[in-house]
C-alpha cells in the first residue's frame, strides 16, 4: 500500500518535471495574479502594505484553484481514472498520492516564492515569514478539500466554474484565519493562535476528505 | 538583394557564415565591454548625487536596452517566418528569446538594486517598471508556448503569431516614461536632441551598449546554429559540414 | 498465472441508461478457459454490460458474482485478477508507451518484460513518444499492452479489434487464444467475425432496443 | 458570411443555454473572487472603498480568464474545431462569432452583477455606473485578446496555466485602464477620456485578433 | 449534386511528423466516379495524408490541387465540395444529433431531409439525446450523417467502418456506392475488406515505415 503510494507519487512528479511547464506555470500565475493588486489599486504604499498579505493568501487560493482544474478531467478523459479504480489498491490511497503530489507540485513552489512577491507589497521583513508559516499550514487542506470538488466534476467538461464555486465556500474559513494570521505577523505579533488552527483544519481534511474523494471518483465513473 | 537574402537565409550558407563570424564577434564584445568598463568605473567622475551608486548604468542600460531590441528583433523574425515561411527566421526568433529573457531579467535585477539607494525600496509600480515585468512575462510566455508544442513547426507558427500580437507592448514600454509621469529616469540617450549627461559618463556607456550588442549578436549566433543543427539533423550538407569541421579540428 | 480456476457469474441483471431500460434478466457464467463475446446492434448495452461486469457501473437489479461473491463486496481481491480496456484507451497520452506500461506494471507489483511485447506489438520504433503522437492504431496496441501484460486471469476487451491493421488482429487473437488455453477468462464485446478457437467461445447475441 | 455569423452565436447561446450553469457559473466566479477581497483584508470601510474599483476590474479578468479555457479546447477534442475549418465560410467570421457569444454569455451578466458587487466595498452610486461603463468599453477587449490565447493553446490539454500567461501581459494595459477609470468614476471626475481609449483599444483588438486566432486554429490543427 | 466532373491530384507529397518522415514522392489522382482506399499497416500515415488532402495539414514538400489549382489558394470553393470525418466526430457532445445535423446543415445553406437520414442509420430513437450519452457507435453513426446530408461531392472519412455493427456497415456501403454512381469522389482509410464496387475503387498501399 505504501509502495503504491510512493509510485502514484513518483509517476506525478515524474509528469510534471516531464512538463516542467506544469512546475511554473501555477506559480508564474500566482505572481501575475500578485502583481495585479497594485496595478489595480494604485500606488499608495500605504493600502499596499495593508492589502499584501490578504492579496497573496487570495491569489494562492485562485492559484490552487485553477491548478486543480485539471486534476482529475484528464484521467477520467484517457481513462486512467478507470485502471485506477480497478486497481488492486484501496482507491483512497491512490487518490490520496496524487493530491499529496499536487500539492508538492504546486503549493511549495508557490510557498517558495512569496518572498519575492512581498516585495511588491513593501511588506515587512517579520511579515514575510509569518506569510510563508502561514501558507504552509493551511495550503495543505486547500489541496485535500480541492481535490474532492475536483472529483466530483471529473466528468464534466465545463468544469472550472463549477469547481470554483464547489471549493470557494469551503475554503474560505481557511482564507480568513491565514489573511488574519499573516496581518498579525506583519504588524509584528504572535501568530501561534491561528497558525495552529490552521494546522488542525489541515489535519482534519488529511483524515476525511480522501475518502470523500474516492467515492465521488466512484460515482463521477459510474 | 533578393538573392543575397535568400542565399543568406540557407541553413546550409547561414551556418557557415556564423561559424566564421561568431569568433571575431566574441572578441570585439569583450574588448568594447573591458572598454566600457574601465571607462565607467574607473574613468568617469562620480555623480555629484548618487555618488559611485550610479555606475551600475553601465550594466543596468545596456541590459534595458537590448532587452526591448531582443523583442523586437524576435517579433520580426517571427513575421518574417510567417509570411515567407522561411525556416531560418523561425530559428533566429526561437533562439533570440531566452538571451532577451535573460537581458530583460538582467535589468530588472540591476534595476532593483539600484532603486533600493535611489527611491528607498527595491520595487515600485512605475510604468516603466511594470511594463519592463510585463516583458519578462512576454518572454516567459514565448518559450511555454514553445515548449509545450512539441512539433517544431506548429511551435513555430504558434509562437510567431503570440510574438506578433505581443508587440503591442514595446511602444507603452518606452513612451511609458512621458505618457505617464513616473518615478525613471527621463530618456537621456536615445532622443532627437542632444544627449543629456556628461561626455566623461557617456562614451563609456555607449562603449557598454555597443559591447552588449555585440555579445548579445554573438550568443545569438551560437544559438541559432544549435536550433539550425537540430532541426536539419537529417540533412545531408550536416554530415558534409561536421564531416569538413573534423578534417580542420 | 496459477492454476486455481476462477468463475464469474451474474445474475437477473438489469441495464438502465436515464430513462431507458437496455437490457432485461440478462445472466451467464463465464469460468477458466472459456471466452465470452458479447455482440448485437449499436447501442444494445455491451459497453454496459462490460462495466457493470467490471464493477465500474451498477446494475439496476442483479448481482455479478466472482468465485461465488458479490464482487463489491470482494473488490480488492477481484481486481487483482481484473484487466479491463474500454473505448478510452486508458494511456496517459504526455507519458510515452513504455512508462505507461512500466507505471501500470508496477502498480500491480510486477516486473514484466517490456521488450518481448512492444515488439509483438510492432511499437518498439515508437515507444518513447508520447502517446498523444501515436496513431490511432498505435494507440490501441499500447493500451492492449497493457492488458497482456497485467498477467491477470479475466481480461475484459471492448471492441478490442477496432483500429488495429490486419496483422494485428491476427497477433491479438493468437494471444487471446493462448491466454484461453493457459486457463484466463476471457470477455470481449466486438462487431467483427470471431479471431478466436470457437471450442472456447460462446457467443451471446444481445438484443437492440429498437 | 452575415448567416454563418448568426448562426454560430445562434448555436453557442443555445448551448450555453443548455448547460446553464455555463452562463451561471464565470458569475458565481466572479461574485466569489470579489467577496474574497473584503474577508482577505479585513473591513475597514476606507481601505476597502479605495480598492473596490481596482478589485472588481482584477476579479472579471480572471474570470474571463477561468471562462476562456474552454473557449477552444472542447471543439479541438471533439472535432468540431476541423469542420469550422473545413467549412466554406471564412474562419475568421466563424471563430468571431463565437468569441462574440463567448462575450454575450460570460462577460454581460458579469457587468449587469457588477452593482450588487460593489455594495460589499460601499461603493458611491455614481462609481457604480462609471465602473460598468469602463467594463462595457473594455471587456470586449479582454474577450478578443483571450480568443487569440485559447486558439494557440487549443491543442494543449494542460493550458489552463499556459493560457493565464500567455494573456495576462497583454491584457495588463486594459486593466490599468479599467481600474484607472472606474476609480477617477468613484471620486466624481470626468471619466471620458480613458473611457475612449478603452472603447480605442477594444476597436483594435476587433479589427486585428479575429484574424490573429484563425491562424492560431489553423496552426493548432496542423 | 451537379454533373460537372471534378479531380484531385497530388504531386511529390513528403509527409513528415515531428522528426520522421512518414512518406516520400506520394503521388496519385482522383476523379469524379472513383474511390480510393488507404491501406497499410497502424501508424504508416494514412490519417497524415488524408488531412494533407484536405489542407488540414500542410506537406512538409508537394501540392495538393483541385480541379488544377492548389488547395490552399482556393480554400473557400474547395470546401464547398469537400466533407471530412476523422477519428473524432466533429459532434458538440452535449447537443443532440438532431441539433448537430441541423447545424452542420445551416452552415452550408442546406436543408436537408433529417428524418430520412435517421431512419437509414437507425438513430431516431436516440436523436434526442446528447451526443454524449450515445454508444460508441452511435456516435459513428451520428457523424457520418453528417457527412451523408452534407451534399459535398468528395468525402474523406478516415476509418469510417470502425464501431458500427454489420448491418451498419452494409448500410455505409450502399450509400458509399450510391454516391460514386452519382459521380461523387470518396477518399478512405481503412483496414477492413472493402465493401466498395470493386470497378470504381483503387486501393492504395502505404508502406510502413518500420
Ligand atoms: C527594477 C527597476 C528598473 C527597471 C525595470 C528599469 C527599466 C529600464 C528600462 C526598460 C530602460 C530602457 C528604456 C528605453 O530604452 O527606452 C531603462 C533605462 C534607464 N534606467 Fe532604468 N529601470 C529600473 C530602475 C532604475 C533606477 C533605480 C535608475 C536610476 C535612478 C534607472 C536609471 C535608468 C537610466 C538612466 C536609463 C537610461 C534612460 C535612457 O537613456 O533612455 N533605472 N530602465
Ligand atoms: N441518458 C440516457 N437516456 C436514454 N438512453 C441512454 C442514455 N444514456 C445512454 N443511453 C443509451 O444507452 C445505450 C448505451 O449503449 P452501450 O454504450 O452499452 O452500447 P454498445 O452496445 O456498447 O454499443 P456500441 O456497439 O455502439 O459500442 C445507447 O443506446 C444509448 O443511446
Ligand atoms: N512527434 C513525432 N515524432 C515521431 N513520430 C511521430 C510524431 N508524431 C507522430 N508520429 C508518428 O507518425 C505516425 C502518424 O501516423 P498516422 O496517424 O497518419 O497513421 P495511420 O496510418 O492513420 O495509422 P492508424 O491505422 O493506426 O490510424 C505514427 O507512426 C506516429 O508514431
Ligand atoms: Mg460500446
Ligand atoms: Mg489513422
Amino acid at each position: 500500500m505504501l509502495q503504491a503510494f510512493q509510485l502514484v507519487i513518483s509517476r506525478e512528479l515524474q509528469m510534471a518535471f516531464r512538463r516542467w511547464s506544469d512546475l511554473a506555470l501555477p506559480v508564474i500565475f500566482f505572481m501575475i495574479v500578485c502583481m495585479l493588486f497594485p496595478l489595480a489599486v494604485g500606488q499608495d504604499q500605504a493600502i499596499l502594505q495593508k492589502i499584501g498579505p490578504g492579496a497573496i493568501w487570495v491569489a494562492a487560493l485562485l492559484a490552487t484553484l485553477l491548478s486543480l482544474n485539471t486534476l482529475y478531467r484528464e484521467d477520467f478523459d484517457d481513462g486512467t481514472l478507470e485502471q485506477l479504480a480497478l486497481s488492486t489498491q484501496p482507491l483512497t490511497i491512490l487518490l490520496l498520492a496524487k493530491t499529496v503530489a499536487h500539492w508538492i507540485v504546486t503549493e511549495l513552489p508557490l510557498i517558495a516564492i512569496t518572498p519575492l512577491l512581498t516585495l511588491g507589497f513593501n511588506l515587512p521583513a517579520e511579515g514575510v515569514y509569518g506569510l510563508m508559516l502561514t501558507l504552509l499550514a493551511g495550503t495543505p487542506a486547500l489541496s485535500l478539500l480541492g481535490s474532492v470538488g475536483a472529483a466530483l466534476t471529473a466528468g464534466l467538461h465545463q468544469a472550472s466554474g463549477l469547481i470554483a464555486l464547489l471549493l470557494l465556500p469551503l475554503t474560505i474559513p481557511i482564507l480568513i484565519f491565514g489573511a488574519r494570521a499573516a496581518d498579525l505577523a506583519a504588524s509584528g505579533q504572535s501568530i501561534a493562535g491561528p497558525l495552529y488552527l490552521l494546522g488542525g483544519l489541515s489535519v482534519l481534511a488529511l483524515t476525511l476528505c480522501p475518502f470523500a474523494t474516492a467515492a465521488a471518483v466512484r460515482v463521477s465513473l459510474d | 538583394m533578393w538573392n543575397w537574402f535568400h542565399k543568406l537565409a540557407s541553413p546550409p550558407h547561414f551556418y557557415r557564415i556564423a561559424s566564421a563570424f561568431e569568433p571575431w564577434l566574441l572578441w570585439l564584445a569583450i574588448a568594447c565591454m573591458l572598454t566600457g568598463a574601465y571607462g565607467g568605473l574607473v574613468l568617469a567622475p562620480a555623480d555629484h548625487v548618487q555618488g559611485d551608486g550610479f555606475r551600475i548604468i553601465y550594466v543596468h542600460v545596456p541590459a534595458a536596452f537590448l532587452s526591448m531590441f531582443s523583442y523586437a528583433l524576435m517579433a520580426v523574425a517571427s513575421g518574417i517566418g510567417l509570411i515567407w515561411r522561411m525556416k531560418l527566421a523561425f530559428s533566429v526568433a526561437a533562439a533570440t528569446a531566452p538571451v532577451g529573457a535573460a537581458f530583460t531579467f538582467l535589468a530588472l535585477v540591476t534595476g532593483a538594486i539600484w532603486g533600493q539607494p535611489m527611491w528607498g525600496s527595491y520595487w515600485e509600480w512605475d510604468p516603466r517598471l511594470t511594463s519592463e515585468l510585463i516583458l519578462l512575462f512576454l518572454f516567459l510566455g514565448y518559450i511555454f508556448l514553445r515548449q509545450a508544442l512539441a512539433e517544431t513547426r506548429q511551435a513555430d507558427r504558434a509562437s510567431g503569431i503570440l510574438a506578433l500580437v505581443g508587440v503591442v507592448n514595446l511602444p507603452i514600454i518606452h513612451y511609458s516614461v512621458e505618457w505617464w509621469n513616473s518615478i525613471h529616469q527621463g530618456p537621456s540617450l536615445i532622443k532627437l536632441e542632444a544627449p543629456s549627461i556628461t561626455t566623461d559618463m557617456l562614451w563609456p556607456l555607449l562603449a557598454m551598449i555597443i559591447g552588449y550588442q555585440l555579445l548579445f549578436l554573438a550568443i545569438l549566433m551560437t544559438s541559432v546554429r544549435t536550433q539550425v543543427l537540430q532541426r536539419e539533423q537529417n540533412a545531408r550538407w550536416i554530415t558534409e559540414q561536421l564531416g569538413t569541421e573534423n578534417i580542420h579540428g | 498465472m496459477d492454476t486455481t480456476s476462477y468463475s464469474l457469474e451474474w445474475q437477473d441483471l438489469t441495464l438502465w441508461r436515464g430513462e431507458r431500460c437496455l437490457q432485461q434478466g440478462l445472466k451467464g457464467k463465464l469460468a477458466s478457459g472459456q471466452a465470452i463475446t458479447l455482440k448485437g446492434p449499436n447501442g444494445c448495452g455491451k459497453t454496459t454490460l462490460l462495466r457493470t461486469l467490471c464493477g465500474l457501473s451498477q446494475p439496476e437489479t442483479g448481482k455479478v458474482l466472482w468465485q461465488g461473491k458479490q464482487i463489491h463486496k470482494i473488490r480488492n481481491k477481484f481486481h487483482a485478477h481484473l484487466a479491463y480496456s474500454g473505448h478510452n484507451n486508458g494511456l496517459k497520452r504526455d507519458l510515452s508507451t513504455r512508462e505507461n506500461l512500466r507505471f501500470a506494471a508496477r502498480l500491480r507489483g510486477r516486473h514484466t518484460n517490456q521488450n518481448e511485447l512492444l515488439n509483438g506489438l510492432r511499437l518498439t520504433a515508437c515507444a518513447d513518444l508520447p502517446v498523444r503522437n501515436l496513431s490511432a492504431g498505435q494507440q490501441r496496441r499500447a493500451s492492449l499492452a497493457l492488458i497482456l501484460g497485467s498477467g491477470a486471469e479475466f481480461w475484459v476487451l471492448d471492441e478490442p479489434f477496432t483500429n488495429l491493421d490486419r496483422s494485428g488482429c491476427e497477433w491479438l487473437a493468437r494471444r487471446c487464444n493462448d491466454h484461453l488455453g493457459m486457463g484466463g477468462l476471457l470477455l470481449t464485446a466486438g462487431h467483427q467475425d470471431s479471431l478466436l478457437n470457437p471450442e472456447r467461445e460462446t457467443i451471446i447475441e444481445l438484443a437492440g432496443a429498437n
